[in-house]
């Protein structure tokens, strides 16, 4: 064997009331991709940042031959400059005092080009789906030509085909002598892309297995320390109308919605299914009340509840200072079992917090940690948590697995099932198609703000239904 | 190394730093420090009238920080208690000098005209924000320029009191006098009066839903948004309640000490209660110790050039630091656990 | 008439140009992603040092270096607590005013053993023409510096997205204090402008506010170096619009008068509604 | 320079300033140098508070009073009202206000006739003026001020009765520049002579003139006339010094002064200075003239008006 490229030896990192990280080995070698799994908040960002030299560790060595990258699981892009301008920040080409632009920008693309990105240098990187930006964060640590490459959830927001050709990138530069670790919780990925796999649960690293001589299931296994919880089952229900859209029109530019149709019953769940920017976020938004739109959203029922599971946790969901207690809290504020005239009944907020904890799982040392110090996943798990906690008519869940550990999705769809089977109305927006085919029982397709196709559960074709997200009809 | 450190980091440390930062002030000007800080903590507290002026400085300092506290919590920097506090001193003092109301119902009078008078003033701040989401820091710091001169020219002319050497409305009758809490010192009840307001401010922010509401916009204002909460209500309301705040605070001066409304009658209590905000954390209990120590500086201050030699800009420096002391010592502390772990 | 509008101004450019100096140093501070307030301070304390080093060198041009320097110096604690020790930006620039205000004050008495006021010192003669030409080659060189150069491209990212930046190499907690430590040497030299070049000595209060309309035509000119310069101009006529006006029209009152400029820049905020946008990072600490 | 405290036995003299402060060069300046000229003269000693607003003059006066001077000092009408409050509590400790007229037995007020000094400077202007345009800069538009601005204003018509008179204000004591500015700007315009009774903004308008050949400015409470020699006209001085030395002397002689005493001409505490630097540039005849302006003034056959409604009534009285 070759030399590894990083070594990690006895790292340990604690925060106030859990060890994130806990007496962990790694070896990485040039020309592998090795995927590290785990639960939500096991320890993979932790260590991540320390291998990168991000988060000083409390004990143990890092020892490196040559740079190392690490793409963060949120992107640190600066939304309000190019492309360029992103991937070169820091090691701008010059002539004299200014920057060489033309060489800046060719300089990019010729990064893209060798590792098979398309990318419009001169775009501004806010005006970008999500998968490009992916690629931004992913050419700016190609230009540095890393020996070691860690990604951090990198496919978490991207499209089945994006991931595709993500990987080929990934595979290129491994091919090329990196050495890449690439966490993940798409375990079919693991499968699919990396050479070896190292699970981590609370904080060590439990397993390690080459995925040649493994399965997605034992993986899992190795991950929760026993079986994964099944999903709950479809049960049989009488559907009665419940939301209703009619010439729904609203949003601008690249993401508006244009003559939407739609029906969601209670009882059902409806998926729509697509590639991210062709106007979901639009949708849920006009349904959420969030921004203003010409024709009609009409509920059959009077007041209506709605269980609004958001796309974006972090800005559109959560309060990251305050605590899960809060938290459950918001959005809440004026319901009767909450409310004690005008003051708040924290003690009630409390028990609801205490529920969800239960309900999904969700780790963490106190309900009055502040969420900023919860791993993604298990924000996320409080997000839905809070969505579903006061049955509500109609759940409209965004991405709702977005970047949540196996066992905990199996849990949040059970949920969503469950939800359904006791009579709830449910959207669900998935760049997932797999979601959506296990959990809908309807199937919208949607493109360039349309509605471009719908499927029964009973004759869903996986084909067709791909065939129309990429606008081929 | 850890264990200096760590007493660095506890407030001893943050105390220790700041007595050696004013000694070596105190040296610099040629007075010896004992001599200084006798002279400071005799002018603040040395007796029944220099403990009066203290918490005069205390309560003018704790109204305008708590409408300060208030929008922050919003999320909304409003700079301007200084032009609120004054504007709620001339509505109590020019209709005070004017109207003539017997007993507690005038004094209540004089104290809701106050509040009316900074409420607007800050209202219409918060009115542009919501309506034309005009930067806030802006508006509000425009509105003390507009403040001041608006009200220096209504008291030299149409409502300038008959007697009035300067620029000021004439006494207010005796019965617009706010009750001395404090016999023979200026200290009046005003005092209680913010202490109640920071109780009820305490229990909006940690118990009300409006309190709730309020911090979501200003922690996470899209997700407050997401939550069903009208951004905009909160904003003006806030900034509205906050100016009322300061502008009570105004008409406590003018009811409580000086009688009568005059265009200097705050030496920047809107502007130093920023710092007392902050340092109190935006919590209104410990705003309320802030303020105290703050008065201590403010009345000591006074003494202290007048025994000590030290001249009273000399305070503003010593205030100054500590306000980076201070709020550095958190900084200061939280590294010194994590380090030392 | 003539005359007048060649007074205008005349008038105007000499009000703008401390403003301009100013807000120059408020833009860069805020562009990296630390809201000055401490720029009054600073203002004040780069008179008070230019004019110290003219009275003892007799050399109004060391005076004016002073200034900066005194400037910077301010900018660089104010940097300082802002970053490494996470100080709120708003608390450690409201504490800078104090220190700074306060320190000049008492300087005054430490020198010149006389509050209030220094004596007369050697200033700037007509030079201080370039003085104001200076500003706006400054406002164009800055404009092109934050566009067009390396440095301009991080402070931006730094004002965005520091974490950016980091990812980058880059300590984006130094940028800052680099860049507020600039803008304190900025705001040095426009009080260093008013007391040695529009004239010859230190008087408490002489800034006048002046930090804060500079913070403000910061806004104005949406954290743009000429945007910002255009609304210290416009301040300035404003300003000068007031002094001329004032005595013709009868009826206002001078004070009244005075709040014209403040008025104008409230409606002038409510018309540029909606499109102005900080940097996504500004005031946050990182 | 380390200063001890008072010895015993010593004189002791307090004083609390304005918002305006130490170092206006002109009021404040000049009932300080009162207390110096105590502390030469008659060895008294001497303490100075500043007030930074309305809300410090009675802790600062109460601050004196605590630490027992013979003498609290109030300078400033804008402290009327405070002192007498304060005086009503301290019955015993002994007061001298500036500028105010209150009626407590412990209380010295002195007060100054500026209209009778404005009067005489607004002559000069107009006699001086080869534009017949002359101006007033002003601080803030406050009745004390507007003594100035009327008196002014009627001494200049008594000379030419059809001069054009520009009023302006700075709005603030403390801008110096707004000083300069607004001085350039009065020049420019076509006045020659600026009378200030602006505080420090008065010496942004001396920084203004410096460069200016053929314009004056006119200072205002001390003598300013050195701070630009040749072209401070004259200044209009208000010898608040020499009222606030009176009251110690009395005290240090045993013969309190008591009541309300006013300066005016006639007492020489008000009044222009010896033209030290301009003698030739206004001429003998001039100088003689104003002679006259001011013995009818004294005699009362001239009454300057201090107002702007009493200068509305104001016509030149023929001598
Ligand atoms: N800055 C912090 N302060 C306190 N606790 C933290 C901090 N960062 C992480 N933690 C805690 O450390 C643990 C590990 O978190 P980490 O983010 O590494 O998990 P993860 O494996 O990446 O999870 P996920 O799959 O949800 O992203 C969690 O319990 C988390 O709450
Ligand atoms: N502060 C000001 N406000 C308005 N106008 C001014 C100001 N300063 C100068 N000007 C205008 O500019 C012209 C030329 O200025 P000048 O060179 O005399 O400046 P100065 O600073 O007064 O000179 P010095 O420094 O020698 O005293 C003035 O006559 C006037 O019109
Ligand atoms: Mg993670
Ligand atoms: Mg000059």
């Amino acid at each position: 064997m070759p030399e590894p490229a990083l070594v990690l030896r006895g790292i340990r990192k604690a925060y106030p009331g859990v060890v994130a990280v806990d007496d962990a080995h790694l070896e990485l070698y040039p020309g592998e991709i090795h995927a590290l799994v785990g639960e939500n908040g096991a320890g993979k960002s932790t260590l991540s940042a320390i291998a990168y030299g991000e988060t000083r560790a409390d004990a143990g060595t890092v020892r490196a031959s040559g740079t190392v990258g690490l793409v963060h699981q949120h992107f640190e892009l600066v939304g309000r400059l190019r492309v360029w301008e992103n991937v070169l920040l820091g090691r701008e080409p010059r002539r004299g005092w200014r920057i060489d632009e033309a060489a800046a920008r060719s300089r990019v693309l010729a990064v893209a080009e060798r590792n098979g990105l398309a990318i419009d240098p001169n775009a501004f990187v806010e005006t970008l789906p999500i998968g490009v930006q992916q690629r931004v964060e992913l050419l700016r640590e190609l230009d540095r030509e890393p020996a070691v490459l860690l990604l951090d959830e990198p496919t978490a927001a991207l499209a089945p085909a994006e991931i595709a050709s993500f990987f080929a990138t990934v595979q290129g530069l491994a091919a090329r002598g990196a050495a890449i670790m690439i966490v993940t919780h798409k375990l079919q990925e693991v499968i699919a892309y990396a050479t070896r796999v190292s699970v981590m649960r609370h904080g060590r690293i439990v397993a390690q297995m080459e995925t040649a001589a493994t399965s997605v299931d034992e993986i899992a296994r190795a991950m929760v320390g026993g079986e994964l919880p099944s999903v709950a089952a479809r049960a049989a229900t009488q559907p009665t109308p419940c939301l209703s859209v009619r010439a729904l029109r609203a949003g601008s530019g690249e993401t508006s919605v244009e003559d939407i149709a739609l029906d969601v019953r209670a009882g059902e769940i409806v998926g729509i299914a697509g590639v991210e920017g062709n106007g979901q976020t639009t949708l849920a938004d006009a349904i959420a009340g969030m921004i203003p739109y010409d024709g009609t959203i009409s509920f059959a029922n009077e007041g209506a509840q709605i269980g609004v599971i958001p796309q974006d946790r972090h800005r559109e969901a959560l309060v990251m200072p305050w605590s899960i207690v809060e938290n459950v809290m918001l959005g809440r504020q004026h319901r009767p079992e909450l409310r004690r005239g005008a003051t708040l009944d924290r003690a009630h907020a409390r028990a609801d917090a205490q529920r969800i904890q239960e309900r999904f799982d969700v780790r963490a040392a106190t309900l009055d940690v502040p969420v900023r110090t919860l791993s993604g996943g298990n924000q996320q798990k409080i997000v839905v948590g809070r969505a579903l906690i006061d049955d509500p008519n109609v759940v409209l869940a965004y991405n709702p697995t977005r970047g949540i550990d196996v066992g905990a999705a199996a849990l949040v769809q059970s949920r969503l099932m469950q939800a359904r089977n006791d009579g709830a109305a449910v959207l669900l927006i998935s760049f997932e198609l797999d979601e959506i085919l296990a959990l809908a029982d309807r199937i919208a397709v949607m493109y360039r703000g349309r509605i471009v196709g719908e499927f029964e559960r009973t004759n869903v074709d996986r084909g067709a239904i791909g065939r129309l997200m990429a606008g081929l009809s | 190394m850890t264990n200096m450190r760590r007493t660095l980091a506890g407030p001893l440390g943050a105390v220790v730093l700041l007595v050696v930062l004013m000694s070596l002030a105190m040296i610099v000007a040629g007075t010896s420090p004992l001599d200084g800080f006798s002279a400071l903590f005799y002018g603040a507290l040395g007796g029944r009238s220099q403990i009066g002026e203290t918490l005069v400085a205390t309560s003018a300092l704790l109204f305008p920080a708590l409408g300060i506290a208030l929008a922050f919590r919003g999320g909304l920097f409003n700079i301007g208690a200084e032009g609120q506090l004054l504007i709620g001193a001339l509505f109590a003092g020019a209709v005070g000098a004017q109207l003539h109301v017997a007993g507690p119902l005038g004094i209540a009078l004089l104290l809701v005209l106050g509040a009316i008078g900074g409420g607007l003033w800050g209202a219409i701040a918060g009115w542009m924000k919501a309506r034309f989401n005009a930067n806030e820091i802006i508006a509000t710091l425009m509105l003390n320029f507009v403040a001041a001169y608006v009200s220096l020219a209504l008291v030299s002319g149409p409502l300038k009191g008959p007697l009035a050497t300067g620029a000021e409305t004439a006494w207010l009758d005796q019965a617009y006098w706010l009750p001395t809490l404090l016999p023979g010192t200026r200290l009046s009840i005003g005092i209680l009066l913010a202490l109640a307001v920071a109780v009820v401010l305490w229990w909006l922010f940690s118990r009300t839903i409006f309190g709730f509401e309020l911090r979501a916009a200003g922690d996470a204002p899209e997700a407050a948004r997401r939550a069903g909460i009208d951004i905009g209500r909160i904003t003006w309301l806030s900034l509205a309640l906050s100016g009322a705040i300061s502008g009570v605070g105004g008409a406590t001066i003018v009811t409580g000490e000086l009688h009568r409304f005059n265009t200097q009658l705050s030496p920047g209590y809107g502007f130093t209660a920023i710092a007392v905000a902050l340092v109190g954390d935006l919590q209104p209990l410990w705003i309320c110790l802030a303020a105290f120590g703050f008065g201590i500086l403010e009345a000591g201050g006074l003494a202290m050039q007048a025994s000590a030699q030290v001249p009273k800009d000399a305070i503003h420096v010593i205030e100054g630091l500590i306000i980076l002391v201070l709020a550095a010592r958190r900084y200061v502390a939280a590294r010194a656990e994590t380090t030392a772990v | 008439m003539a005359v007048l509008l060649i007074s205008l101004v005349a008038l105007t450019l000499i009000k703008a140009t401390p403003l301009i100096y100013a807000a120059l140093g408020g833009v860069i501070s805020e562009r990296s992603g630390v809201i000055n307030i401490g720029l009054e301070g600073m203002m004040a304390i780069g008179a008070f040092a230019a004019v110290v080093i003219s009275y003892y060198t007799r050399e109004p041009a060391l005076g004016i270096l002073a200034g900066i320097g005194a400037g910077a110096l301010g900018g660089y604690v104010l940097g300082i607590a802002a970053t490494r020790f996470k100080v709120d930006q708003i608390v450690a620039g409201t504490g800078i005013n104090l220190i700074c205000a306060g320190g000049a004050a008492y300087g005054l008495v430490l020198i010149y053993n006389q509050p209030g006021a220094s004596a007369q010192v050697p200033a700037l003669g007509r030079e201080y023409w370039v003085l104001v030409a200076l500003a706006f080659v400054a406002a164009a060189a800055l404009h092109w510096l934050l566009a067009r150069t390396p440095w301009g491209l991080r402070i931006r990212a730094c004002g965005e997205n520091p974490a950016a930046l980091a990812s980058a190499g880059i300590d984006p907690l130094a940028m800052r204090v680099y860049a507020v430590t600039l803008s304190g040497a900025l705001a040095g030299l426009g009080g260093a402008f008013l007391s040695l070049g529009e004239l010859n000595l230190y008087s408490d209060g002489m800034t006048a506010g002046r930090g804060f309309i500079a913070l403000a035509a910061v806004i104005f000119g949406r954290w743009n170096p000429l945007g910002a310069t255009f609304a210290c101009i416009a301040f300035g006529l404003f300003e000068a619009l007031q002094y001329v006006l004032q005595g013709r029209i009868a009826w206002l009152p001078a004070d009244a008068m005075q709040a014209l400029p403040y008025i104008a820049a409230l409606v002038a905020l409510a018309g540029i509604t909606g499109k102005v946008r900080a940097p996504a990072a500004d005031g946050v600490p990182y | 320079a380390h200063r001890r405290g008072p010895a015993p036995g010593q004189l002791t003299l307090g004083m609390v300033t304005d918002v305006g402060g130490l170092g206006d060069r002109s009021f404040n300046d000049s009932a300080y140098r009162g207390l110096q000229m105590a502390h030469a003269r008659i060895g008294a000693y001497v303490q100075v508070l500043q007030s930074r607003s309305a809300a410090d003059y009675q802790p600062n006066l109460t601050a004196l009073t605590n630490l027992h001077f013979d003498m609290v000092y109030a300078i400033g009408f804008l402290m009327g009202l405070d002192l007498d409050q304060v005086a009503k509590q301290h019955p015993q400790q002994r007061y001298a206000i500036v500028d105010a007229v209150i009626d407590d037995p412990n209380v010295v007020s002195i007060t100054f006739r500026e209209q009778d000094g404005s009067f005489l400077a607004g002559a000069l202007a107009a006699m001086v003026s080869k534009t017949h345009h002359i101006a007033f800069l002003g601080g803030q538009d406050i009745p004390l001020i507007e003594k100035f601005e009327a008196g002014y204003t009627a001494g200049a018509r008594e000379v030419d009765p059809n001069i054009k008179v520009d009023v302006k204000y700075a709005g603030s004591f403390e801008d110096v520049a707004a000083g300069k500015e607004l001085s350039n700007l009065l020049f420019n315009d076509g006045a020659d002579i600026i009378y200030t009774a602006a505080g420090k903004v008065g010496l942004g308008a001396i920084d203004a003139v410096k460069s200016r050949d053929g314009d004056y400015i006119i200072g205002v409470d001390s003598d300013q006339d050195a701070l630009a020699p040749g072209r401070v006209l004259t200044s209009m001085v208000k010898k608040v010094d020499v009222a606030v030395f009176d009251v110690a002397r009395s005290l240090q002689e045993g013969k309190p002064m008591h009541g309300h005493v006013e300066f005016g001409l006639k007492d020489g505490a008000i009044g222009l200075t010896d033209f030290r630097y301009t003698k030739s540039a206004i001429g003998e005849a001039n100088l003689a003239r104003l002679k006259a302006i001011q013995a009818a003034i004294v005699s009362g056959k001239i009454v300057p008006p201090d107002s702007r409604k009493a200068l509305a009534a104001f016509t030149p009285v023929p001598l």
